[in-house]
């Protein structure tokens, strides 16, 4: 029952020529509205069709590159941390890959194991966060509340291994700073087991909702070769039939050793976005119960770095299984030249740049978040749907504005 | 002037010139009944208990503690407990939760649905980012949260936890306790509901 | 009868009694007491759903069932804005109309075999109806009167639905009244004792009642006309304090009297508790029909839990294809099944 | 690792306009342009298999008083050049930072040219509009990235009375 709209998506000059005729009413979704995160939706609305759209963004932009030239390499983690605050591991992950690039170093592999577990618990977590926001932006609050619930699991596994509810800052340059502590395999299990019968009670409220079928089957099309074009992400892109996964084609930490599949689909509608969410929620799972199964031994900081330890910093590793801030991280210093890494977020390609001329400020850091590559879904796909469409495109596209604005 | 209106009615209808029946001077009649029931003890402990338990906050989310709410208003610390029920505009909301860092495009939007909200409103203002600058504190676009609006409860924290959410939920109904005292001691004297609830602050540019 | 009422002069006690339905038992003061009972029942409904408490802490021990109380009466010491460019006196004034309005149609449903003393009419039926379809116009007005773009966009909404959905709702109720041959609602639940109750007889005439009761009422997957994700509050985003309580509180009282009128008409009314006087003929069978439309509230109100919101292009369409086939379907079966019956 | 073959088969397809080096960590492929053949060489890397563009930043040397801006592509379509980040760079001069817009060839790079004109004052020949994107119209103008841009608020300011830290 998917109904055929016409939504060619519109190139921009088609856009910018088009005349405001005297019925159209402009309609400001402003960020203090239940149906816009923290940005302003401009919507141009001929009756009950959106004619053009314009997203204002920039609300919560604090500068995180300009910021980061002003502080020592590793006191980047945090602030990399803070715009994709649902998805802190991989963005954590993806300064770190570039950081190690330009220090020429690689972590032990039982440290590549961590990240990989940690990266997919936090995967889990964002697509969690991304199903709540669709839900309550479709009108159902329950939706809302069960994933907010069954993300809290998962933080509790996170908060046991490193102590913090999100932000953990957790992968260091050379490894992670805590070893996995005794009895987390069997949690993650417990955790993992809970998800998947929480999953069959999704698929009956929410998934096969005909109510949620009728709202966005059909709805916010986009087909392969326009998804390339404007350069979307993540399960986007995968919804819209490019099988594209950065995981796969530029594999990085350990995922190279781990057997999973790219699910994609063909509409490329919103309905789809949903349900590929669904099925990288169990690629994920699968991912970490290899991972933890398979989980090597040994040191989880870089070798070089565990020599160059104070004596009392070894013993403390040895006893607790914790690096602790050893002078040498905060006086890091790499030599002069550039590194780009690609890291795989939960919602989608996460692009860093980092240039440094030897000194103890990173010279030139850039950061491209997935969200911020989704901004073309705005003006190009929303236009010639209705104005209840809106947050219906909006919530499957799963845009956290912190992270697009940075 | 004593004017017999009903309300303030505009100036398209002036009751005065067509005769109408005339109720008395009713500004001053609502006046006094309005000092009347602040200042009596039941009705204000009435008032009271009424303001605490239904804090309904403004659908105002500044940045990314914004998850920190929506899991505090998830299942496990669930804020609807206590009458904290987000309900998405700011003309029936009494409470602004500025969470997140305040940067100056947002500072108008929030200094704006603050002053659209009706009278007796209250300000939580939540993350280390609002309160002195947080981790972005020397970045060229962020504001602090005293600068746009006068905040009533900081919550510090990056992000805080739920749980510190729901303490200064429980801190805020303590302080509107102790604000609707004051106007029993202060007896019927209208400037303490004013100097009390609202300190007029325009924007102050960044230091 | 009644000796303890031998201070009142006799001419005095048909007023009296009238009074007491209209502003105590069906009337007034139990709406009252129904919608503060049917929000926080709403609201801890969806909770338990969602594995949380509901509103707990404004009475512990009775698990928050004042909630309501605290919010109104924040609601009555807020400051009332009326926005410049709003249209003062509709904006003022209607939502006391549509307070006062929505509650007139449950004066004419009967609550006991008696009633008929109290309102000798046997259009009961026809007036119940009228009455129910004066408040969505008043919505309209509403949403005009605020100067605001999504109360604008509201009312034209609220108008779209009306139309598409009052036609299968007026054919639902011909169909009833084509089944059971009369408009007194007393004779109707009378009919229904001897044979079977409404709902069985004509079903579909059943579903499609509630179908329109969901969309005049704005419950879940209709709540299209103050949908808060797209439009910021619908035709009320105007409005703060008491007026929004009144506002606020209209779909809860017109729902009362929709389920009120379904108990009535598909569920044989007080079928079990028959009787004559005060207190046979009117209280006891007040109260079953009291009960019987309170269990149908709570399952409207329920949906909340479940449902996403529906579109408004999609849900014109349904109110013109398939509830409308339905509605006719329902109007052929019951002029078959009274063919049968008598 | 990119194989010596693909490296020369990239260098004779772009030969006389662009010098390419290729940085093994990172899997990245340098190439420097001059500013006035880069339409055409980014038409040239389209058709190569490079079918979006991952970001568009500039990187300020004031000291050589130029200003490198750089595309960062890379391929969905074609699998086996996915692994590979292509860096187009071409480098202006600081005081008249003027460069054409590569909408036209990849249109995902509307917002992110955007953001660097907002950025560091880099106009893009033929942008649809370079209107402010993340920054408030009070802040455009400073373009807050270049290196002369100072961080108004101080460390020692964090520590005076009333400061972030007092």
């Amino acid at each position: 029952m998917t109904q055929e709209i016409k939504t060619v998506p519109f190139t921009y000059e088609a856009l910018s020529q088009l005349e405001m005729k005297e019925g159209i009413l402009e309609l400001q979704i402003g960020p203090a509205h239940a149906g816009s995160g923290h940005m302003r939706i401009l919507a141009w609305v001929e009756g009950d069709t959106v004619v053009k759209v314009d997203p204002d963004v920039g609300f919560v932009h604090r500068g995180v590159e300009k910021l980061s030239e002003d502080r020592l390499y590793i006191k980047a983690i945090p602030m990399v941390e803070r715009p994709s605050l649902v998805d802190t591991v991989n963005a954590n992950l993806g300064y770190v890959i570039a950081l190690e690039r330009l220090l020429g170093l690689e972590p032990p592999p039982r440290a590549q194991y961590i990240r990989v577990i940690t990266a997919e618990i936090s995967r889990i977590m964002s697509h969690l966060y991304g199903i709540a926001i669709y839900g309550i932006f479709m009108g159902s609050s329950t939706v809302f509340m069960w994933a907010v619930a069954d993300r809290e699991p998962f933080i509790d596994l996170l908060q046991e291994l490193t102590g913090a509810r999100i932000t953990y800052s957790h992968i260091i340059p050379g490894g992670v700073r805590w070893d996995l502590p005794k009895g987390f395999a069997d949690k993650v299990e417990v955790a993992l087991r809970y998800l998947e019968n929480r999953m069959k009670d999704y698929e009956k409220v929410w998934i096969n909702n005909p109510v949620v079928v009728a709202r966005s089957a059909g709805v916010g099309k986009l087909g392969a070769e326009d998804a390339i074009r404007l350069g979307v992400v993540g399960p986007n892109l995968r919804a819209s039939g490019v099988k594209y996964d950065v995981r796969k084609n530029d594999p990085y930490a350990a995922y190279a050793d781990f057997d999973f599949e790219v699910p994609t689909f063909k509409e490329g509608d919103s309905y789809s976005r949903l349900l590929i969410r669904v099925e990288e929620i169990k690629q994920s799972m699968s991912i970490i119960r290899q991972a933890l199964k398979r989980l090597p031994e040994g040191k989880v900081i870089y070798e070089d770095y565990y020599k160059r330890m104070s004596p009392l910093m070894k013993e403390i590793y040895d006893k607790t299984g914790r690096v602790k801030f050893t002078l040498m991280l905060t006086s890091l210093s790499p030599p002069k030249g550039e590194a780009i890494s690609r890291v795989e977020g939960g919602r989608g390609e996460m692009f860093y740049y980092l240039v440094s001329d030897g000194g103890k400020n990173p010279y030139r850091f850039r950061l491209v978040t997935p969200s911020f590559r989704n901004l073309p879904y705005f003006t190009h796909v929303m236009p010639g749907h209705k104005l209840a469409d809106i947050p219906v495109i909006y919530g499957s596209i799963d845009y956290f504005p912190p992270e697009a604005d940075r | 002037m004593p004017c017999a209106a009903l309300v303030r009615l505009p100036k398209a209808i002036n009751l005065e010139e067509e005769g109408s029946f005339y109720l008395g001077n009713l500004d001053q009649v609502a006046k006094k009944a309005a000092q009347f029931i602040k200042s009596n003890k039941i009705a204000n402990k009435m008032i009271t208990w009424g303001y605490s338990y239904s804090l309904w906050p403004a659908y105002l989310v500044t940045a990314c503690c914004g998850t920190e709410l929506a899991a505090a208003s998830g299942p496990r610390f669930d804020l609807e407990r206590l009458g904290f029920l987000s309900y998405g505009n700011p003309r029936q909301s009494n409470l602004v939760v500025i969470d997140g860092t305040l940067s100056i495009k947002m500072a108008k939007v929030v200094r704006t649905v603050w002053e659209q909200m009706p009278e007796p409103k209250w300000v939580i203002a939540m993350g280390a980012c609002v309160l002195d600058g947080g981790i972005f504190w020397n970045s060229y676009s962020t504001m602090l949260a005293r600068d746009v609006i006068p905040v009533d409860v900081y919550v510090p924290g990056c992000p805080p936890r739920p749980e510190a959410l729901a303490r200064s939920v429980m801190m805020l109904k303590e302080k509107i306790k102790k604000q609707q005292a004051k106007y029993l001691q202060k007896g019927l004297s209208g400037e303490a509901k004013e100097e009390a609830s609202v300190e007029q602050r325009a924007i102050r540019r960044p230091r | 009868m009644m000796s303890f009422l031998y201070f009142i002069p006799n001419s005095w006690l048909p007023l009296l009694e009238s009074a007491f339905y209209a502003l105590i038992f069906p009337g007034f003061i139990a709406i009252l007491l129904l919608a503060f009972f049917i929000i926080w029942f709403e609201r801890k409904a969806a909770a338990r759903v969602q594995m949380r408490y509901g509103p707990l802490w404004v009475s512990k021990r009775t698990g928050g069932i004042i909630q309501l109380l605290a919010d109104m009466i924040r609601f009555s010491f807020q400051e009332f804005i009326v926005p410049q460019g709003a249209d003062f006196i509709p904006f003022v004034f209607l939502p006391g109309l549509l307070l006062a309005f929505s509650v007139l149609p449950t004066v004419f449903i009967p609550i006991g075999p008696d009633y008929s003393r109290i309102f000798p009419s046997n259009y009961t039926l026809l007036l119940a109806v009228a009455f129910t379809l004066v408040i969505p116009v008043y919505l309209v007005v509403l949403g005009w009167a605020a100067d605001n773009k999504f109360s604008f966009i509201g009312a034209l909404r609220e108008a779209y639905l009306l139309i598409s959905y009052e036609v299968p709702f007026i054919l639902a109720i011909t169909s009833a009244f084509l089944l059971y041959g009369t408009l007194d609602l007393v004779k109707i639940v009378g009919i229904q004792e001897s044979t079977l109750p409404g709902i069985m007889l004509n079903p579909i005439a059943a579903i499609v009642y509630v179908i329109a009761v969901i969309r005049a009422t704005g419950r879940v997957p209709y709540d299209i006309v103050e949908a808060d994700s797209e439009l910021v509050f619908g035709p009320y985003t105007e409005y703060s304090s008491l007026m929004f309580g009144f506002v606020m509180g209209v779909p809860y009282i017109e729902l009362y009297s929709y389920s009120l009128l379904f108990s009535v008409l598909f569920l044989s009314g007080w079928a079990p508790a028959t009787g004559i006087g005060f207190l046979g003929g009117l209280i006891l069978p007040g109260i079953v029909t009291f009960v019987k439309s309170v269990i149908v509230m709570c399952f409207l109100v329920f949906l909340r839990a479940v449902y996403p919101r529906y579109k408004l292009d999609k849900a014109v369409k349904a109110g013109w294809s398939w509830v409308f086939y339905l509605a006719l379907i329902a109007l052929f079966l019951s002029a078959v099944v009274s063919r049968i019956l008598w | 690792m990119l194989s010596n073959e693909q490296l020369e088969g990239l260098g004779k397809l772009l030969a006389d306009k662009a010098k390419v080096a290729y940085n093994a960590r990172s899997n990245l492929i340098r190439i420097d342009v001059q500013p006035e053949a880069l339409k055409e060489v980014a038409l040239r890397l389209r058709d190569y298999g490079f079918d979006h563009c991952s970001s568009v930043t500039a990187v300020d040397y004031p000291k050589e008083n130029r200003m490198e801006i750089v595309w960062h592509l890379s391929s969905y379509s074609k699998p086996e050049l996915s692994r590979y980040t292509a860096g187009l760079v071409a480098s202006v001069s600081r005081d008249k930072p003027e460069v054409a817009s590569l909408v036209s060839v990849w249109e995902g790079v509307i917002f992110l040219e955007r953001e660097t004109h907002e950025m560091f004052g880099v106009n893009f020949v033929g942008h649809p509009d370079q209107r402010p994107l993340l920054l408030p119209e009070e802040l455009m103008g400073i373009w807050p990235l270049r290196k002369d841009y100072q961080l108004k608020k101080r460390r020692e300011d964090l520590f005076k009375k009333g400061g972030a830290a007092s």
